[in-house]
């Protein structure tokens, strides 16, 4: 008993410190909160700290990770207790806008000449029924990343990255074949966002309607879907897709291609970014995710939005953040300077990015990329038990793609009509 | 060789040694009892004799086989427990024939056998009974029958009647007078209750902190005990010790000045040859001293009666005197009170002589 | 209450290894080698974890691993240590929390297992099993109302609401071995308390809680990890990083950032989250042990 | 001493507890079979649909799939876990210093969290910079590092090793108290009897265990029944949804989808079954008076 009581005074005091320690930095101004996944922490806080060195008022970063970030938003909503400012995958701005968390932006936005140059990605999910409830915040697209060392060693030209899914089996084999544990290709077989943003715009390329937003749109629609799955089944069955690629939750989402052991993969534009400062020695590319046939190039246009959610206690100033995000300072200093995509399309061709040609095929993807507007979305994608991971996972590890398939198209119609 | 054999047994729990170095046999058909005080080391030389304890070092014999390093089952001995340790979860029919299902004997010679033991033991009522809808007496007789139907070389009791009440306990110790009387079986059988001991067992093995004190007849060791600890310990109410100073010796007849009142003469069984002068200690069972007049020429002391205890068959006297308190017993009325002052003429015959090391002489 | 309980073997033998005459030497020393090989696989798992945490972090990440370190060094414990909202955070409110299971599991079970083992409360058996409702309806089909219910009064995503959570799944457990303790105080010494003047109050506070001082420090030790360990309360009722605890914390750090996972931070955070626990065992085994085993086996 | 006055004294006692169960256990089961039959979601809203929350768990395959695989690894770690601990208990029991020793070792992990025990396996478990596999090749057991979680049958080995590392000692300790608790001497009788080692453990022992082992079992059985934090940290949940728990499944609809009702029907199920099987138990472990 003495024993407990005395650690627990002394980390009672210890906390009390630390806790007094962290808050008196912003003392006299208003102590912001902004809650951010996991993957979009960087550009958020380099953001926050921009902003922070500019203004009085403060905001701080709280990061969750990816799969809890809608579930700790939704609690936090239903138990009252909500951040001041929010920024989260764009995907699920249908599914919270319906659900009244957030505020009304639509005056703020309309009002504010920055709002028509964001992304058409971003000016489409955050509105419902008319009303804005959100602008761009840290734009991501996929694109393909490709090690260059190992196209050179397998005989590769590493200056023309594969255009078709044809090239790309045929480019991981040959990758493959090096041995000593290199692989082809890298997906994170049990992660269902991570292959909605890298493996879906191979799909749509070839415009396949993948994702429903009511119960009698199309599902799964397209020969895209089954080419696409069949490539994939081809590399898994050939080896030339790493054994933990099945289980990847997305913990290891670029973990092995960081290990210079895989040649190629789906991944976000970010990732150019955080290689070149971890990891200086990968001589690696950037190239449009192909499709079926050359030039059926597309891409997902994710990324994370910014809105207020319902009962902020700080909301004017968290207007005056989202506004101010959008102006050319933030946009360039905030994101293109630390080589993070600017959510105004306007901006995309910077002075920063010209010295980094690989960003500008980043920032070319967002032109051609895509975003589907639906509900449920954790339901149908992203979740471990949604159609779409159970999809690919039967498909590409266990092999029957049809019937894959027509399982996750009646999934996928129940949910839509819910 | 004896039925039973123990060869300068040793045994030693860490660096404490229980049992000292004993020897002892057991004749066939014997009655032995292992009396002695609790920790006397009596129930670690049976679980010894049982296999339950290896020895330290000496050897163990049964049925002129070297049994030293054979597991317990295999000794051909049969043991009741203090406790009866009987199997809670099996009835009375399965506890007695346990032992020759788990020895893998058919079926219905095991049904025989177990029947006719429980005739014996009049358990046939109770069969299926579990331990726990039993009497005591009659768990004590199931723990008997258990032993019973394995028809072993020797029997081992652990102070079987130790759980009873006063009652049962007499009525127990009577059946297996008989049952012995009938199997004529060896038995060992440890107890703590010297009337348990002097009225079952011819032979009675005294253990003193692990070491034999005496090895007797009952009468031998109540008549002659060897020395002032087998003394002490046979007979109740227990033996009057008094301090004394040796005068003379004329024959076997040693006469002693006794400390604070008068002299005492005592017949010493012999070796008295060598004795010098000096402190010794003398024995009188309460019942061999007499009460009489204080003046009396027979009266070797005298004292202040204490208490008087009546007994109905018997009397007890605390009688304080200037060598200390001495207990008489007398088994005829007698008419003296607390606070009379009564002298005391001791019975030369019957006492005994105790030298410096305790032995007697 | 039947015949299990423990310590009834009167044999001086009991529990003792006895030394059975013609058992072999060998068996003994195959025993005792089989005992170390358990020793050492039970505490592999906590050694390899306890090295992994000091290597380097480069190290830590290592494929394939290092069995030892090359390097020590204790940059991983630093990083759980800034890790979002610093360790000392985490670390208050996974003690805070324990140390409100712990006051309530008290403030309720004592008085409630003292009712019901002392007095002739009508249906006490029927009144026990409610108390007892906790084991059978598991907690975590009650999290979803618990959920609602909190969010209505403001308790979740509070220290404070994380403890009554925990508290519902220790509390069965807490009355049942207080009562077990309460039930073994011979009634001559109630009876000996009432006659020298005590109210039932007094009884119980001067008389009988010194008696279940055992009983108490288990409830005590089994709510602290229990509390300390929870997660899937802690998950679902915490949404505010400045509320996590221990484990909320650690499997954040696992899902890592950038698609990479800091191994050799997570060991560390293992080590963090394992030692108290450990400590707390070790030091009060003896109380642990025989305050478990009365109020289990029984 | 008036039984009445004193009665109500002791229930004056138990008051606050009580209070405590209607309003935190009571109260919210109630609440729980109420959202059952509405489809609330964590994102507000939602109204009462009768039984079409169970109508649905009826058809939803992985629900379905859930239990069976909840029920499957039931199965497989109670059998494991008991006869592991017992087997352990007899080595153990006995209280030399080694085996004293040996047994609080044993039950050492019983102290640490499932999450974080779950956390340190599933580093040691893991393809890449795991120390299992590692070892594994190195004794050359196998050729290369195996991906333990890609398996449904891998990955549920993977845990049930983990979870009896974690929980084996408990049932190790009840079942040497059991042990220790039958009287020496019966032992010592049964030896004379002539019975073997194995013998004495199967008619002597384990009879007299019998108590322990089942209350043992159902502890067991209950907690592998609402498994959650093993595999919401180690394999989670898949490969596919193959290894996704009833309790899992719950928590997905209720917390990831915001299906608060169509969980609160899961729930329900579980509680029922969970329920079902614990009263069953426990009328199976009430003592027939026999000892």
């Amino acid at each position: 008993m003495r024993f407990l009581s005395k650690r627990a005074v002394a980390r009672v005091v210890l906390g009390t410190t630390v806790a007094a320690l962290m808050s008196s930095s912003a003392m006299a101004a208003e102590q912001l909160n902004l809650l951010v996944r996991s993957s979009a922490a960087n550009g958020a806080t380099f953001m926050t700290d921009l902003w922070n060195s500019t203004h009085e008022d403060q905001i701080s970063v709280t990061v969750i990770p990816d799969n809890q970030m809608v579930t700790k938003l939704a609690t936090g909503v239903q138990s009252g207790d909500v951040p001041d400012l929010v920024a989260f995958d764009l995907i699920f701005m249908p599914d919270f806008m319906r659900a009244g968390f957030l505020e009304d932006l639509t005056n703020l936005l309309e009002n504010d000449p920055n709002q028509a140059k964001v992304a058409q990605a971003f000016k489409d999910l955050a509105s419902y029924e008319g009303k804005l409830y959100g602008t761009g915040f840290t734009p991501d697209v996929s694109v393909l990343i490709y090690n260059k060392e190992l196209f050179r060693q397998a005989g590769l030209d590493p200056e023309t990255p594969p255009k078709t899914l044809a090239e790309i089996e045929d480019y991981a084999a040959k990758i493959a074949a090096l041995g000593d544990d290199t692989y082809g290709y890298y997906f994170s077989g049990s992660c269902g966002g991570c292959n909605i943003f890298t493996v879906a715009p191979m799909m749509w390329g070839s415009g396949a309607k993948l994702l429903p937003k009511g119960p009698d749109d199309p599902i799964l629609e397209g020969t895209g879907v089954k080419e696409v799955l069949t490539t994939f089944r081809n590399m898994w069955t050939a080896g030339s897709i790493p054994p933990d690629a099945q289980s990847d939750p997305g913990n290891n989402f670029i973990a092995v291609f960081l290990g210079g052991k895989l040649g190629m993969q789906g991944a976000g534009g970010l990732v150019i970014n955080s290689i070149k400062q971890d990891h200086p020695e990968l001589d690696f590319g950037i190239a449009p995710l192909p499709g079926v046939k050359d030039g059926d190039q597309s891409s997902f246009v994710g990324g994370d939005v910014i809105a207020i959610p319902t009962g902020s206690k700080h909301a004017d100033i968290a207007k005056d953040f989202i506004t101010w995000q959008l102006t050319d300072d933030a946009q360039l200093n905030g994101l293109a300077k630390n080589f993070i995509l600017p959510s105004r399309s306007d901006l995309a061709d910077n002075e920063y990015f010209q010295a980094e040609p690989r960003y500008i095929t980043t920032a070319k993807a967002v032109g051609i990329g895509q975003v589907p507007w639906v509900f449920h979305f954790n339901d149908m994608v992203n979740s471990d038990a949604s159609p779409w991971i159970t999809m690919l996972q039967t498909a590409i590890f266990d092999g029957d793609i049809d019937g894959a398939i027509e399982t996750a198209r009646q999934k996928m119609k129940e949910i839509a009509s819910e | 060789m004896q039925h039973v054999e123990i060869e300068n047994v040793h045994k030693s729990f860490g660096s404490v040694e229980v049992i000292k170095g004993i020897d002892l046999s057991v004749a066939k058909g014997q009655f032995c009892a292992l009396l002695g005080p609790s920790g006397c080391g009596k129930s670690t030389l049976l679980r010894m004799i049982a296999g339950l304890e290896a020895v330290s070092s000496g050897k163990v014999f049964v049925n002129g086989a070297d049994v030293t390093n054979t597991h317990p089952a295999k000794r051909q001995i049969a043991m009741v427990f203090q406790s009866y340790a009987l199997y809670p979860h099996m009835t009375v029919r399965q506890n007695i024939s346990f032992s020759l299902d788990v020895a893998g004997r058919p079926k219905p010679e095991a049904a025989q056998r177990t029947e006719e033991v429980a005739r014996i033991l009049q358990l046939t009522d109770f069969l299926d009974r579990k331990p726990a809808q039993l009497s005591g007496g009659q768990r004590q007789r199931v723990a008997i029958g258990r032993a019973l139907v394995r028809s072993p070389e020797v029997f081992l009791f652990d102070e079987p009647l130790s759980n009873l009440d006063a009652m049962l306990r007499v009525q127990m110790r009577f059946e297996l007078a008989k049952l012995h009387e009938e199997l004529a079986t060896t038995m060992i059988y440890v107890t703590h209750d010297q009337i348990e001991a002097m009225t079952l067992a011819s032979k009675i093995v005294v253990l003193d902190a692990g070491t034999i004190s005496q090895v007797g007849t009952p009468l031998e060791l109540y008549n002659q005990p060897a020395n002032k600890f087998v003394a002490g310990f046979i007979g109740s109410p227990q033996m009057n010790f008094l301090k004394g100073r040796m005068e003379t010796v004329a024959g076997r007849e040693v006469r002693l000045e006794l400390a604070g009142s008068g002299s005492v003469a005592i017949l010493a069984r012999g070796g008295v040859e060598d004795l010098k002068p000096g402190e010794l200690e003398i024995g009188i069972r309460p019942e061999h001293i007499r009460p009489c007049n204080p003046g009396d020429a027979e009266a070797n002391l005298s004292g202040r009666v204490e208490l008087v205890e009546h007994l109905g068959n018997s009397t007890v006297l605390y009688v304080s005197t200037g060598s200390g308190r001495l207990v008489v017993q007398r088994s005829d009325d007698l008419s003296i009170r607390t606070g009379d002052t009564i002298g005391l003429a001791v019975d030369a015959s019957r006492a005994h002589v105790f030298g410096a090391d305790q032995r007697a002489i | 209450m039947t015949s299990m309980s423990v310590g009834t073997a009167t044999h001086p033998a009991a529990g003792k290894a006895p030394t059975i005459a013609g058992e072999k030497k060998h068996t003994r020393y195959i025993v005792a080698a089989v005992c170390i090989f358990l020793i050492a696989l039970m505490l592999f798992p906590v050694f390899m974890s306890l090295l992994a945490s000091i290597k380097t972090p480069a190290e830590a990440m290592a494929a394939p691993p290092t069995y030892l370190p090359h390097a020590l060094s204790l940059d991983n414990y630093f990083k759980v240590y800034d890790y979002q909202v610093g360790l000392p955070v985490y670390l208050f409110n996974s003690l805070a929390v324990a140390f409100l299971t712990i006051v309530f599991c008290l403030v309720l079970a004592v008085p409630a297992a003292y009712g019901l083992a002392r007095f002739p409360v009508p249906g006490k058996e029927i009144l026990f099993v409610v108390l007892l409702l906790g084991l059978m309806i598991p907690y975590q089909a009650l999290v979803t109302p618990l959920y609602l219910m909190f969010s209505k009064i403001g308790l979740s995503n509070s220290l404070v609401g994380l403890a009554l959570i925990h508290t519902i799944v220790q509390l069965p457990f807490s009355v049942f071995l207080l009562r077990n303790s309460f039930e073994a105080i011979p009634k001559a010494l109630e009876e000996a308390a009432v006659t020298d003047g005590c109210n039932s109050w007094q009884t119980l506070w001067r008389v009988f809680l010194p008696l279940v001082k055992a009983g108490i420090v288990t409830v005590v030790l089994f709510a602290f990890i229990a509390s300390w360990n929870e997660f899937l309360g802690a998950l679902i009722f915490m949404s505010r990083e400045s509320n996590f605890t221990i484990p909320i914390m650690l499997v954040n750090v696992r899902t890592g950032q950038h698609g990479a996972i800091d191994w050799g931070a997570l060991q560390a955070g293992v080590v963090i989250a394992v030692l108290p626990c450990i400590a707390i065992y070790v030091l009060l085994q003896k109380y642990y042990m025989s305050g478990f085993l009365s109020g289990a086996v029984k | 001493m008036k039984p009445n006055r004193a009665g109500l004294v002791g229930l004056l006692y138990a008051m606050p507890a009580l209070l405590f169960v209607a309003a935190l256990v009571i109260y919210p089961l109630g609440q729980l079979f109420y959202t059952s039959l509405t489809s609330t979601s964590l994102l507000g809203g939602g109204k009462f649909i009768g039984l079409g929350n169970y109508e649905k768990a009826f058809n939803d395959s992985t629900f379905w799939s859930a239990l069976g695989f909840t029920l499957k690894y039931t199965l497989f770690i109670t059998p494991v876990l008991m006869g592991g601990g017992f087997l352990l208990a007899l080595l153990t029991w006995q209280n030399t210093r080694l085996k004293q020793f040996t047994r609080g070792v044993i039950f050492m992990p019983w102290v640490i969290g499932l999450a974080t025990s779950s956390l340190l396996w599933y580093w040691l478990f893991d393809h890449r910079v795991g120390p299992i596999n590692k070892i594994l090749v190195d004794l050359n057991l196998i050729e290369a590092p195996l991906a333990w979680f890609t398996d449904a049958e891998l990955g549920l080995w993977a845990v049930i090793i983990s979870v009896t590392w974690k929980v084996i000692g408990f049932g190790t300790i009840l079942f040497v108290a059991a042990i220790q608790s039958i009287d020496g001497e019966i032992t010592e009788a049964s030896m004379i009897d002539g019975a073997s080692y194995w013998q004495r453990v199967r008619r002597i022992i384990l009879p007299l265990s019998t108590r322990s082992i089942l209350l043992t079992t159902l502890i067991s059985v209950v907690g592998s029944m609402v498994a959650f934090d093993q595999f919401y940290i180690m394999t989670q949940g898949g490969p596919k949804t193959d290894t996704f728990t009833s309790v899992y499944w719950m928590y997905q609809n209720s917390f990831i989808y915001f299906k608060l009702g169509y969980g609160s029907a899961l729930a329900i199920i579980l509680t029922v079954i969970i329920f079902i099987g614990a009263a069953t138990q426990v009328a199976l472990t009430r003592p027939r008076g026999t000892e």
